[in-house]
């Protein structure tokens, strides 16, 4: 019995910390918020290079042949940096090439296609969003689509419950959070061929909430270690405000939050290794758990910053940021409860 | 408990109102931006000559010269409301300055300043906060060192809103090093061309600029600037914090707020469903309106104990505290309903409310934040509410 | 303009805390939760004494004339002191009674007719229970139905989802909750005949919930001036533990959230004094907000004791036994939230 | 990450599940009521015997001998909750003094203690907590003046379970009082008959006397029973506290309330609609799932910790606060989700699960404060899991 990460696992996300250490260091972060197009392609160049497109393909199709908490692991470092890539797109690809045993994993690993994500109208329409089926010719318009910046396919949702694979559509407009370092997009379809059709599977939308989950906890342990840091420096009446009971509860406070939820996040994902019945309910409860967390914690370690936290000068903003925007994506915490309770049978 | 006003204030409501409607045609418009504005300037004074602004500055110094009333002076704020007409003018040389004066200024000083501040013809900023000293701000280490007749002031305030824009700056520095933090302070006034000022815009989380920090090198001041006396400064900011404390976490605003959000929930609709539709979200958001009413009620009581020159006790003390939080949370719930969408931020055509909500979800913890954090207010509840223990001293390390 | 209680509602609260004092003081409460009857009696003997039964009747039908503000003024002081009383009965049957135009205003006030309540079911139905009206005659069982002893008559909620005057019925079975100063009843009818029926109007609902959250109110506010003075008495680590901040801020939040909860509760009972429409919204939510501030002062100032609030020493489960029972008292905050969504037309 | 067991752990687990098949009619049942009731102390010698008890004591002092594993501790404890079959006896003895005896006891006291007492014939209580020292455990009072090869302790003690019942007590008392507060304790132990012990039952908050306070006036004591040396019971004590902050928020108890709460709100129906169908419940009870999966997995972690002899860090520190907090939540959301019928306590037609869930909601809050406040839980996890500054050292007033 062993509940931990493996050598290899630690080894894995050591070393991605090393790369996203300078290839995301806060002064690169800050340039690809204002649009520095060189800063974000050395980002992605390097995150490339690191082999993340493979992490997930068979070690047969030329992958490293890892699974959903290498993954996790994974996801959890670019949150950690507030790092902007493509990784998330590519493992919910490569989760969905398994499932549906198709061979496009092999020009997955190797960088042949790229996939962008369009999944937004699985679990929020409206606007006049959606994407209609006919003939196998995607139409109509979708939101919030991530990752299509170079992308040279998308998986998108129809409005047949299916997930698609298409050619990545020319129509793209930029649809600006308040995340300046993650682009989304509303991306139009007139017609792009639908090469691959999977099911939306509940493992899938599981796993999809689960990266999630693990770039939040990532992105809220930074925020911990840098309000911890902060308030054994700041000094105020004559002390560090370290030192002060409420500072100090209002840290500790933080930690019982967070550790909780990292031991879940790592049961989902091995329970989705294994294909463990629980896995998906695990998974979209750690996604509710850490969007509710996140927000406590973004809000906590900024009021532990005092004014800093609420200036650009220490860039704390941009993680408060990203936990705001993952607490939407894929569905509201109340969407993935819901969830949970539906795969129990506690919900029609 | 009586809630309806006598007949001699719904006599001056009724006057306010028709004042309002006749000269409406002379309010700026959004054409009429910036801060000296002629057409602002102008409709400032006819304001303040109907008595619907400076209402309580004595005549001599270009005010109204009315009586202290608060349920006029709450009148005449829920007319511009009610009627959209544009209000007086703001900002922290009328709100903050001008009480200072009327309390500690001399004559001199009374006379140069109070009218051109409350005419909008000279705009003021305020140096109180430092890096070093945020909620300890009796920590402030900027120095005014004595020349003769002047001081030469080093150091850097933050926080500064409208430093740009201000011709003069009052302000708090050290000028007796010596002397315990609390009592070598002088609160002093100079104008903002002075050489040596260096205004530097404090981007914040929201990603525009909505303070400033502003450095001073070698920054000579004649002493004639001072209000009241050398090293009594901290007396004299206390009168004017005060005044801003009360400025954080009006309920009506609150209210207003709330309503948005009721709106955005009937109208807005996901997969079909009208927001409103959602229990989850329905009963969060009667949460909030039981809060709403509460703080609306909570401000009421307030009122009265001004009214009567009571103080206003743990009603008063937690409006700061309860206030921003309120708000924060408020902003969070529409995000919430939002969903996917509630994240957009910039100009497009699926942004809701021009993303006023994101942004009022970040100014707000911000809010939350200064002006003392919510851990000052609750260290103020418990010891001058609850009458507590102060923090205990700490033995020399 | 004047927000505030007038000097006469001061005055009707202090000479009735003046009564308390020493009719429910705390060895007075203790005998009452043992079963001592003398005890129980002495205090109800006080009550009437105090003419509580008169309160909310007009002046004209022998009472005092008083309104709903003075009405939660009185259950504030009650809550306070956590004594048990039938005046939540008696107050609640002044305002159907006036609602209605009975001629029972009189009897009431001159205490010849005591009345009980059982309006459990018209919020919750189960096991069984439930009023069915034939002929009027009144047959079934009411769960938890409140001051039943010594009461001459009952309000009880029919099936047909009104409210019925009849004469107490003569099968009660007691049903103990954690609260034991304060007796619950089952009531069974075996055709009493129902003398007055009345509508059970979103007036009197909220009417009675605004009453309990006055309770409550008085409940929390006994429990944080019970924490504070603890906090300056008790030492630990060498100092008073309310110089600690951590109990400071405790305290300081139990204030933050009960002192709004105040200037709700007046101005609900004002608006219902003077017929706003607003005021059963603000009646509804006055019940969910103390139900919800309640639970937290609760725990919080139980805390604060440390181990002593987990004893029986000094009392102060009593409070929390209270604050808990009036939770759930008329309807659940959720039920109360979701009565003030439907009057302004939020819901179905 | 492998969560299943080795071939090696499923024989035992195996072996285990059928011994206990095999001896189940021997069992004592809920006829052998009382401490020292003979077919229990049969059953914990089986138990003892067949290495399901006791099972990591030396044969020498009535144990089992068996190695330390901490995976066939669970297993044991595993089968035992599957099977329902009656497990080990525990209390205070057992899970407490025993292991100080065989870290720091004497051989004689070894040889008169342990046997006895894992075997269910002597009971002992703990006497550590007093009035005055609460959280503050190190200031407690009760003394012991040396008079020949005695003390003679008086004072008294809080927060005793089964004092009634005990034949012995260990007991942390005050040696040297002119020690610096944790240099002057020794912790003794000593048998509940001798004179000027008084027990007095502690109701509490439930309505029932779950603790006892215990009065000491000129109890004269051997110094043999000392443990370990005399002004070093602090260090003695802590050793063993370690083991009782662990007994409290274990997860899987946590669990199983948790499991009996859905069992709950799927089988009650208010107004025809059954509670699992009402969103709002529904949303809560998944809010606490989501809860009780992640306090399991932490669990986990730090079992693997254990194993690998790491120390836990923040996943264990965070245990004891979460935990009680997560079991009051379960709790109240059971009373919330029964509405009306939850307030009831007592026998009749209508109480549900024995009102079982309102005690727990008042014990657990007990359990809250208890063994370390949850104040004194946040000072610890920031003080040792985060690294943050200890309470800084007062002025002297």
């Amino acid at each position: 019995m062993e509940f931990a990460l493996s050598e290899d696992q630690r080894l894995l996300q050591d070393s991605l910390k090393g790369v996203l250490g300078t290839a995301a260091a806060l002064d690169q972060i800050r340039k690809i918020a204002v649009g520095d197009q060189a800063a974000a392609d050395a980002l992605d160049a390097a995150l490339s290079d690191f082999g993340l497109a493979a992490l997930m393909v068979p070690e047969a199709e030329g992958g490293l042949g890892l699974g959903a908490l290498d993954a996790v692991v994974v996801q959890e470092a670019l949150g950690y940096h507030a790092a902007p890539s493509r990784f998330m797109a590519t493992a919910i690809a490569s989760f969905l090439f398994k499932a549906s045993g198709t061979d496009y994993l092999g020009a997955l690993a190797s960088g042949g296609i790229r996939t962008g994500l369009a999944l937004t109208e699985l679990f929020s329409r409206r606007d006049g969003a959606g994407l209609s089926v006919a003939q196998d010719k995607l139409s109509g318009k979708c939101l919030l689509a991530m990752s299509m910046d170079g992308a040279s396919h998308v998986l998108a949702a129809g409005t047949d419950g299916r997930i698609h694979l298409a050619a990545a559509p020319q129509a793209l407009t930029v649809m600006q959070t308040i995340d300046r370092t993650r682009i989304f997009h509303e991306a139009g379809f007139s017609g792009e061929g639908s090469v691959l059709a999977a099911e939306a599977s509940p493992e899938l939308v599981a796993f999809a909430r689960l990266l999630v989950a693990a770039d939040t906890l990532g992105a809220a342990q930074a925020m911990i270690d840098k309000a911890v840091a902060y308030a054994a420096e700041r000094q105020q009446f004559g002390r560090v405000i370290g030192s002060f009971q409420a500072v100090k509860h209002m840290c500790a406070e933080m930690a019982a939050k967070l550790e909780p939820g990292r031991a879940l996040i790592w049961h989902a994902a091995h329970a989705l290794d294994t294909g463990d019945a629980e896995g998906p309910v695990m998974a979209n409860l750690a996604k509710a758990y850490m969007a509710e967390a996140g927000t406590f914690i973004a809000r906590t370690a900024t009021e532990v910053h005092g004014g800093m936290g609420f200036t650009d000068l220490v860039g704390l903003h941009y993680w408060y940021k990203r936990i705001g925007v993952n607490r939407q994506l894929f569905g509201s915490p109340e969407q993935a409860r819901e969830a949970a309770a539906r795969l129990q049978g506690f919900a029609a | 408990m009586k809630l309806d006003l006598d007949p001699e204030y719904e006599a001056f409501r009724a006057e306010v109102s028709e004042t309002l409607a006749k000269n409406r045609h002379l309010a700026p418009t959004s054409e009429d931006k910036g801060y000296k504005n002629a057409k602002r300037i102008a409709w400032q004074k006819l304001l303040i000559e109907h008595g619907l602004a400076a209402r309580t500055i004595p005549k001599a110094y270009g005010g109204y010269g009315g009586a202290p009333d608060i349920l006029k002076a709450r009148i005449i704020a829920e007319e511009f409301a009610r009627s959209r007409v544009p209000g007086p003018m703001a900002g922290q040389g009328i709100s903050m300055l001008v009480p200072t004066l009327l309390e500690l200024g001399t004559e001199a000083q009374k006379q140069a300043y109070i009218r051109p501040t409350i005419e909008g013809e000279m705009i003021w900023c305020q140096g109180y906060s430092e890096p070093g000293a945020g909620s300890d701000l009796a920590a402030l280490r900027t120095s005014a060192v004595e020349d003769g007749d002047d001081y030469v002031i080093n150091g850097s305030k933050i926080w500064t809103s409208t430093a740009k824009q201000a011709d003069m700056i009052f302000c708090l520095v050290r000028t007796d090093p010596t002397a315990k933090k609390h009592e070598g302070i002088t609160y002093i006034t100079f104008p903002m061309t002075t050489p040596g000022i260096e205004i530097r815009p404090l981007v914040d989380m929201t990603g525009t600029a909505n303070f400033n920090e502003v450095f001073f090198t070698d920054v000579r001041v004649p002493k004639s600037g001072v209000i009241f006396e050398a090293n009594k400064g901290w007396q004299v900011a206390n009168a004017t914090l005060t005044h801003e404390r009360g400025m954080l976490g009006d309920p009506n605003a609150t209210k207003a707020r709330f309503l948005e959000l009721v709106t955005l929930m009937k109208t807005e609709s996901v997969n079909g469903q009208c927001l409103m539709e959602n229990p989850l979200l329905r009963d969060r958001l009667m949460k909030l309106q039981a809060e709403v009413y509460a703080m609306q009620a909570n401000g009421l009581r307030i009122t009265t104990n001004r009214l009567k020159g009571e103080p206003a006790g743990l009603a008063g003390l937690i409006v700061k505290l309860n206030g921003c939080d309120l708000n924060h949370e408020i902003a969070r719930l529409a995000i919430d309903a939002l969903g996917e969408l509630g994240i957009l931020y910039e100009e497009g055509e699926h942004l809701r409310a021009d993303g006023s909500w994101q942004w009022r979800y970040m100014y707000d913890l911000g809010l939350i934040i200064g002006g003392g954090t919510a851990q000052i207010q609750k260290n103020i509840i418990a010891e001058r509410g609850l009458g507590m223990p102060r923090e205990p001293k700490l033995a020399k390390a």
